[in-house]
C-alpha cells in the first residue's frame, strides 16, 4: 500500500471518532437537569407527549416559582428539562438514555410514557446506578425484584389494573366474556390479571385473542368474537387500538351488550373527536383524574385546581390522565429532593419510599413497593351514559366508593 | 508474479489496527458508550452486506433478518438453556447460516426479484418470532430478557474484536481470487463459469459469510442491550441503515463502508437526536442523490482521480 | 362457522379487488418502465393523506380525493418521469438502481408526510360513504368497502380499456412487449412511457383515498408493507395485465380474510409467504406467460 | 491423435416452455476436428452449444465428453474437463483488466496458461492494463476467446465470431482458429457466414427448426434441396 492511502485509511478511520461528538461538561448546581425522552412519532406518539407535556407544566410551575428546593443545598434551584425524541422505537430510546446519563448528565432521568419505552432504561438505570423515576411503565415483569433504581410514581403496576372490572362484572353476573388484547406487557399483564381473575370464579373467556400493538383494523375480528356470542367484548389496547376499535365496532352494525376499552377514561376529548360520541355511548373504561376528583391532597394541586391552572397555561384546554402523570412525577421528584438530606440517587430513592403511604396527590394515593411498583390507587369503573343533549356522562358504576350511579346493563342496541 | 499474502493483505491490517485502536480508546473520551457500540455495529453490518452486495451484486434488502436471528439465537439460549453467555453469541452466527440456508434457493432469483423476497423473508421471521401464539418459546412481542448476563463493558470489546475480523473478512474478499472470482460472476455469471468458477457455491459461500457477520452482530447487540423487544432487532431500519452506509461509503472496497457507516451514523447522532424526522428527508435525498450522481459512492470521487481506493 | 366462513369470503372479495387497485400501478409502471417503484406505497399513502385533506380542510366528500389524486400524479408524475427514467434506462443496471433510487424518494415522502401532517394515523367518516352496511349472504359490509370496491373495478376497467382500445394504450404494449422494437417503429417511447408513470401514480393515489377505511387509518410507516403487499400481488398476477392483476389481488384477498378469520395472529404472514413462495415456484406469476428468466 | 471421437451426441433434446428447440440430435466430433454448424435463424445452433458447455441442460440424450457422459455436470465442471466456449454477444468481466479477465479463468480453471502468448494469440498484446470495459466490440470478442484459451480446453465452441468484421480481420481470425485447431483443440463453429466457414472447414451440419437436416461437406449443403428450402423457402 503506498503511503498517501496508508495516511487515507487513517484518516478515514478516525474521522468517525472525530464525528462522534465533543466531550461534555460537568452538570453545575446552578441547574437541575432532569432527562426524558418523548415519542415525536409512531405507536405511543400523543400518549408520550401528553406525559411530557405534564412533565413540562411541572417544570415551568416550579422554575416560576424560583426553582425545585433542594434540601441538600438548602436552597431553590432551577429545573431544566432534557428531552429527546426516540420515535417509539426502544433500540432509539437505548442510545438516548445513554445519552442523558453518560453526556448530559441529568440529575433524575424520568421515562418516556409506557412500559414497552420503559423497558430498554430500566437495565441502563440499574448499571449507571441512576434511579429511574417511571411515571407509566407498569409492566408487572418490571417489579419483580427490590431495587433501588426504579420507582413507578403515577399509575398503578398494570397487573391489578383490571381487578375492579373483573370483580365488577363477577357482580353482575356477566359470564360469557370475550377478550381482544394488545400483545404487549401493558395489555397482555392487564388480560393475564383478567384471565387468573375469572378462572377464580370458574370463568372461561368464550373468545380471547391477542392482537399486534400496531393493529388498526379490527372488522374481521369483531366477527369473530360475535360468533362466539360474548354478553361482554373487552378490548385492551394503547390509544391508538382503542380508537380502531371502536370505529370498525360502529361501522360493523355488530352490538355487543358490555364493551369496555382501556383509553376513553383517560383521553375521552380526543377519543370523542376521533370515534365520535355515538361509538363511546354505553361503553366502559378506568376512569382516570381528572375525570374522578381528588379534592383533599396533601402535596400539589387537587383536581379541580390542576384542571383550572392547565387550562390557563394552555388555552383553555382540559388535561388528560397522562398529563396529570407527567404532573405528578414532578411534583413526587420535587418532594423527594425537597426532603432528602443528601444529594444522591439513593438518597432520593430513600425519600421517594419514606413518603409512601403518607401522600395522596392529584392522582391518588401514593404508595411505592421496594420493587418499585405503585400500588396506591386503584381505576375504578365507569361507563359513557348518552344525555337527552346528546352529550356523553362519566357515570362511576364501580366500587361503591365512587360510586355515581348505576350501570345500564345490557346497553341499548342501536 | 503476484504480491505476497503480506502485502496485499497489509492496507487491511493496517485499517482493522487503526479500528481496533479508535473504538478501544474512544470511551475514554467520548463515554456514550451505546452510542459508540451502534456505530460499530452499523459498520459491522455495512461491510457484511458490503461482502454481499460489493462483490456479487445481491442487495439482500431483508438483511436485518440475519441480524435478529442472531439476536434471538443467543438471548433464548440464554434465558432458556441457560448457556454460558460465550457458547450462546457462537449460536448466533450459526443460527442466521442455518436461516441463510434455508433462503439459499433465493439466489436463483435475479436482481430486484432477490431483493424484495429477501425482505419479505425477514418479515416472516419478524411475524413469526414476534407471534403471541409462540409466547412460550420465544417471548412472542413481549420481547427477552438476558439482564443475568448484562455486561456493557465485555460485549463492547466483543464489538470491537468483531469490527476487527469483519474488517479482515473484507480484506480478503478484496485481495484474494476468492474475491475476483465473486467479481467475475458479478460482472457476468455466465462467463464465469466458463472461466471454471464455482459460481453457485461461491455466491452461497458469500451468502453464508455475509449472513454470519450479521448473525454474530446480532449476537452481540443482544448481549449488550441485555432486554428487547423484536422489533428492535427486526426493523427494517436495521437494513435500511446498513444499505445506505455501504452505498454511501462505496460498495466493493474495504474503507467505503467504514466511512460511511461512520461519518453517517455520526451524523445521524448530531442531527437524529434533536430532530429525528429531518434526518429521514436528508437520507432520502442522499440516496436518490447517489444513485442519480454518484452510483459508486464518495470514494468513487478519489478513484476517478485516478487514486487507488482500498 | 358457516356464516364465518361466508363473511371471510364475501369480505375478502372485497377486499381483494381493492387490493387490485392497489398493486395495479405498481404494474403498470414495472411492465412498461422496467423499473420498480419502491414508493409506490407511499404514493398511495399521499392518496389518502390528500382524501383526508380534502375531507377535512375543504369539508368535501373524501371521494374527492380521487380528482385530486389524479391531478397529483400529473404534477408529480410529469417532472419526476423525465428527472430520473430516462437516466436509470441508460444506467448499467436500471433494474437495481432503480429499486435503490425509489427507495430514497419513498424515504423523502415518508418524511415529508410526517413533517407536514405529523406522526399520528388519520382515518376518515364513514358517514362520508354511506355510513351504513350492505349485506350479502346476510353477510354485512360497510358501505365504504362496497364504495372501494367498486371504483377499483372501475378503475381496472378503465385502464384495459385504455390498453386494449386506444392508440396510446396499443403503443404501451407495444414497449411492454419490446422497448427497443417500440422505439425503431417511431413510437415516442418517452412521451407514452411519461403516461403510462402517470396513470400509475394516480392508480396508486386513488387506491389510497380507500385505505382509510380497508385499513383502519393511514399514517406514514405503512408504505413499505403496501409496497410488498402489492409486490406480491403483482406477481401472482401476471406483469403487464391488469386483469391479472385483478386475480393476484383477490387471491391475496381471500387468503387474508381466510386468514384473518381462522388464524388472525398469523395472518401478516399472507402476503410475504405468497411473495416468496411464487418467486422460488413460478416467477412468471400464476396467471401470465414467463416474462423473465429468474 | 486417436480416433476415439471426443465429443458424441445422442439422441439429444431440449424444449423451452412447451416450444421444442432441439430433437434427437446425433453427431460426433474427433480430436483436432473442426466442425461447422449452420442454419437459419432459430433452428437451434446456438442451442446446441449451450447444451454442450452446459449453460442448459438437455431433457433427453446423452453427451460424452472424452469417454465420460457430462450431461448432468454443471458449465464449470466441464470447463474442467476442458470445453469452452465464446459467446456470440462477448461476455467480458467488465469491471476487470484485460489481464485480470484471463488471470481469472486461468486460476479457476487450475491450467497453468501461458499469458504472454495468448495475449499474442488474440492480438492485444500491449493492452494488459485496459480495463474491459473501454476495449472495442471486436476486441472484446477477442477477449472473450482469449479467456476461453486460458482454461486449456480441448474443446473449443465458437458461437457466431465473425459477425461484424471486415474481411481482413475475418481472414485473421480464420488463421487463428486453424492455428488453435492445430494444437490439438477440437472445434464447433456456429457461422453464417459461409466463405469464412469454408476457411475453416469442409464437414458442415445443417440444423433446421432444431432437427438435423444435413451433414457433409459444405459444398454439398449448397445442393441439397432440403437445406436451400430450409435457408430461402417455405414457412420460417
Amino acid at each position: 500500500m503506498k503511503l498517501k492511502q496508508f495516511r487515507l485509511a487513517v484518516a478515514m478511520a478516525a474521522a468517525a471518532l472525530t464525528a462522534a461528538g465533543a466531550a461534555s461538561a460537568a452538570s453545575a448546581p446552578s441547574v437541575i437537569k432532569i432527562g426524558t425522552l418523548y415519542a415525536g412519532s409512531g405507536n405511543f406518539a400523543v400518549a408520550s407527549q401528553a406525559q411530557y407535556k405534564g412533565l413540562q407544566f411541572w417544570a415551568k410551575r416550579v422554575n416560576a416559582e424560583g426553582g425545585v428546593y433542594v434540601k441538600a443545598f438548602n436552597k431553590k434551584i432551577p429545573v431544566k428539562i432534557v428531552a429527546y425524541d426516540d420515535q417509539s422505537s426502544t433500540s432509539t430510546a437505548t442510545t438516548l438514555y445513554n445519552q442523558l446519563i453518560t453526556q448530559d448528565k441529568v440529575d433524575l432521568v424520568v421515562s418516556d410514557f409506557g412500559s414497552v419505552l420503559t423497558s430498554v432504561a430500566i437495565p441502563l438505570a440499574k448499571e449507571h446506578k441512576m434511579l429511574l423515576i417511571d411515571p407509566t411503565g407498569s409492566s408487572a415483569g418490571f417489579f419483580k425484584e427490590k431495587t433501588d433504581y426504579l420507582a413507578d410514581v403515577s399509575i398503578p403496576s398494570s397487573a391489578v389494573w383490571p381487578m375492579p372490572l373483573a370483580k365488577f362484572l363477577e357482580q353482575e353476573h356477566i359470564k360469557k366474556i370475550g377478550i381482544i388484547y394488545g400483545s404487549n406487557d401493558f395489555d397482555g399483564s392487564q388480560a393475564d390479571t383478567l384471565k387468573a381473575e375469572f378462572k377464580k370464579i370458574g370463568v372461561t373467556p368464550v373468545f380471547d385473542h391477542a392482537v399486534p400493538t400496531g393493529e388498526r383494523n379490527y372488522t374481521v375480528l369483531l366477527h369473530s368474537a360475535a360468533a362466539a356470542h360474548p354478553q361482554a367484548l373487552i378490548e385492551l389496547g394503547y390509544l391508538p387500538n382503542d380508537v380502531a376499535f371502536l370505529k370498525s365496532l360502529k361501522s360493523s352494525g355488530l352490538h355487543f351488550p358490555f364493551v369496555f376499552t382501556i383509553f376513553p377514561g383517560q383521553f375521552k376529548q380526543l377519543m370523542e373527536k376521533n370515534v365520535g360520541a355515538d361509538a363511546l355511548k354505553y361503553t366502559y373504561s378506568y376512569p382516570a383524574p381528572p375525570m374522578i376528583k381528588y379534592e383533599k391532597v396533601n402535596l400539589g394541586m387537587n383536581t379541580d385546581q390542576f384542571v383550572t391552572a392547565w387550562g390557563k397555561t394552555h388555552k383553555g384546554a382540559e388535561p388528560n390522565f397522562v398529563n396529570a402523570g407527567g404532573y405528578n412525577a414532578g411534583i413526587l421528584m420535587a418532594k423527594a429532593m425537597g426532603t432528602s438530606p443528601k444529594f444522591t440517587q439513593l438518597g432520593m430513592h430513600q425519600a421517594l419510599l419514606d413518603m409512601s403511604g403518607k401522600i395522596t396527590t392529584v392522582v391518588g394515593a401514593y404508595k411505592l413497593s421496594p420493587t418499585g411498583a405503585q400500588l396506591g390507587q386503584r381505576l375504578p369503573i365507569a361507563q359513557f351514559q348518552p344525555q337527552k343533549d346528546g352529550s356523553l356522562k362519566t357515570v362511576v358504576v364501580y366500587p361503591d366508593s365512587h360510586k355515581t350511579g348505576n350501570a345500564i346493563y345490557p346497553s341499548p342496541a342501536g | 508474479m503476484r504480491e505476497s499474502w503480506f502485502k496485499r493483505a497489509r492496507a487491511g491490517l493496517i485499517t482493522a489496527a487503526v479500528l481496533a485502536l479508535v473504538f478501544s480508546l474512544a470511551p475514554n473520551v467520548y463515554n456514550n458508550s451505546s452510542l459508540l457500540f451502534m456505530m460499530m455495529t452499523y459498520i459491522v453490518l455495512s461491510q457484511g452486506l458490503n461482502l454481499l452486495y460489493g462483490f456479487t451484486g445481491y442487495l439482500p434488502f431483508g438483511y436485518v433478518g440475519f441480524f435478529g436471528t442472531g439476536a434471538y439465537a443467543t438471548a433464548l439460549l440464554v434465558m432458556k438453556l441457560h448457556l454460558p453467555i460465550g457458547l450462546a453469541i457462537a449460536a448466533g452466527p450459526i443460527a442466521s447460516m442455518i436461516v441463510a440456508l434455508v433462503l439459499g434457493p433465493l439466489l436463483r432469483l435475479s436482481g430486484a426479484y432477490f431483493s424484495i423476497a429477501n425482505l419479505a423473508a425477514s418479515q416472516i421471521l419478524f411475524i413469526v418470532i414476534g407471534n403471541p401464539n409462540l409466547q412460550d418459546i420465544t417471548g412472542g412481542p413481549y420481547g427477552v430478557k438476558i439482564d443475568e448476563v448484562y455486561n456493557p463493558t465485555a460485549s463492547y470489546a466483543a464489538m470491537v474484536v468483531l469490527v476487527v475480523v469483519v474488517t479482515l473478512i473484507a480484506t480478503f474478499f478484496r485481495r484474494s481470487r476468492f474475491g475476483q472470482g465473486l467479481k467475475a460472476m458479478a460482472d457476468d455469471p455466465v462467463s464465469a463459469e466458463m472461466s471454471a468458477i464455482p459460481v453457485v457455491r461461491m455466491r452461497l459461500l458469500a451468502w453464508l459469510t455475509s449472513a454470519a457477520v450479521a448473525g454474530l452482530a446480532g449476537a452481540l447487540y443482544a448481549w449488550n442491550l441485555s432486554v428487547f423487544y423484536p422489533d428492535a432487532v427486526f426493523t427494517l431500519e436495521i437494513s435500511v441503515f446498513a444499505i445506505v452506509f455501504a452505498l454511501f461509503g462505496g460498495v466493493g472496497t474495504v474503507l467505503g463502508p467504514i466511512i460511511g457507516a461512520g461519518l453517517l451514523y455520526a451524523l445521524y447522532n448530531a442531527i437524529g437526536i434533536s430532530e429525528p424526522q429531518y434526518f429521514q428527508l436528508i437520507y432520502g435525498v442522499l440516496i436518490v442523490g447517489l444513485v442519480m450522481f454518484l452510483p459508486e459512492g464518495i470514494l468513487s470521487l478519489l478513484t476517478r482521480r485516478g487514486i487507488n481506493v482500498f | 362457522m358457516q356464516a364465518l366462513l361466508e363473511y371471510a369470503i364475501v369480505g375478502g372479495v372485497l377486499y381483494g379487488i381493492f387490493f387490485g387497485l392497489v398493486a395495479v400501478g405498481l404494474n403498470l409502471i414495472f411492465g412498461v418502465m422496467r423499473i420498480i417503484n419502491l414508493a409506490h406505497g407511499e404514493f398511495v399513502i399521499l392518496g389518502g393523506f390528500g382524501a383526508y385533506w380534502v375531507s377535512h380542510s375543504l369539508g368535501l366528500n373524501p371521494l374527492w380525493g380521487l380528482p385530486l389524486a389524479a391531478l397529483g400524479a400529473v404534477v408529480i408524475g410529469f417532472p419526476l418521469y423525465y428527472a430520473v427514467v430516462p437516466g436509470l434506462q441508460r444506467s448499467r443496471d436500471p433494474e437495481m438502481l432503480s429499486f435503490i433510487l425509489f427507495f430514497g424518494l419513498a424515504q423523502i415522502i415518508d418524511a415529508i408526510i410526517s413533517l407536514g401532517f405529523g406522526p399520528d394515523q388519520r382515518s376518515l367518516p364513514d358517514e362520508a360513504l354511506g355510513g351504513g352496511t350492505i349485506s350479502v349472504l346476510g353477510q354485512a359490509f360497510p358501505d365504504s368497502w362496497w364504495v372501494a370496491a367498486g371504483v377499483s373495478v372501475l378503475a381496472i376497467l378503465g385502464l384495459w380499456l385504455y390498453l386494449t382500445r386506444t392508440r396510446l394504450g396499443f403503443a404501451t404494449r407495444a414497449i411492454m412487449a419490446n422497448r427497443d422494437e417500440a422505439y425503431a417503429t417511431g413510437i415516442s417511447v418517452d412521451k407514452v412511457s411519461a403516461i403510462a408513470f402517470i396513470i400509475g401514480l394516480a392508480l396508486a393515489g386513488a387506491a389510497g383515498v380507500f385505505v382509510p377505511y380497508l385499513q383502519g387509518s393511514v399514517g406514514p410507516g405503512i408504505g413499505n408493507s403496501l409496497t410488498t403487499t402489492s409486490f406480491a400481488i403483482l406477481i401472482i398476477g401476471s406483469l403487464g395485465n391488469p386483469v391479472g392483476t385483478l386475480f393476484g389481488g383477490l387471491v391475496f384477498g381471500v387468503g387474508s380474510m381466510l386468514m384473518q378469520t381462522f388464524y388472525a395472529s398469523w395472518s401478516d404472514l399472507v402476503p410475504y409467504v405468497l411473495l416468496v413462495v411464487i418467486v422460488l415456484v413460478r416467477p412468471q406469476g400464476l396467471f401470465g406467460k414467463a416474462v423473465r428468466h429468474a | 491423435m486417436s480416433s476415439e471421437p471426443i465429443l458424441t451426441l445422442t439422441n439429444v433434446a431440449k424444449s423451452f416452455g412447451g416450444l421444442q428447440v432441439l430433437s434427437d440430435v446425433n453427431f460426433e466430433l474427433k480430436p483436432g476436428e473442426i466442425l461447422g454448424l449452420v442454419g437459419p435463424n432459430g433452428s437451434g445452433k446456438t442451442s446446441v452449444i449451450n447444451l454442450i458447455s452446459g449453460v442448459h441442460q438437455p431433457e433427453a440424450g446423452s453427451i460424452r465428453f472424452d469417454g465420460a457422459e457430462i450431461q448432468r455436470l454443471t458449465p464449470h465442471a466441464r470447463v474442467k474437463l476442458g470445453i469452452n466456449r465464446s459467446f456470440q454477444v462477448p461476455k467480458c468481466f467488465i469491471s476487470m483488466s484485460v489481464r485480470e479477465n484471463i488471470e481469472v479463468a486461468a486460476h479457476f480453471s487450475g491450467h497453468n496458461a501461458d499469458i504472454p502468448a495468448i495475449l499474442d494469440d488474440i492480438g492485444l498484446t500491449g493492452m494488459e492494463a485496459t480495463p474491459a470495459a473501454s476495449l472495442t466490440a471486436n476486441q472484446q470478442k477477442m477477449l472473450d476467446l482469449g479467456r476461453a484459451l486460458a482454461t486449456g480446453p480441448k474443446l473449443l465452441l465458437v458461437d457466431e465470431i465473425g459477425a461484424g468484421l471486415n474481411p481482413a480481420e475475418l481472414t485473421g481470425i480464420a488463421d487463428l482458429l486453424k492455428r488453435i485447431a492445430a494444437r490439438g483443440i477440437s472445434m464447433i463453429v456456429v457461422e453464417h457466414l459461409m466463405e469464412f466457414l469454408n476457411k475453416l472447414t469442409s464437414r458442415v451440419i445443417v440444423l433446421s427448426a432444431g432437427k438435423i437436416i444435413f451433414e457433409g461437406s459444405l459444398e454439398d449443403a449448397s445442393h441439397d434441396p432440403e437445406v436451400v428450402t430450409a435457408f430461402f423457402g417455405g414457412a420460417a
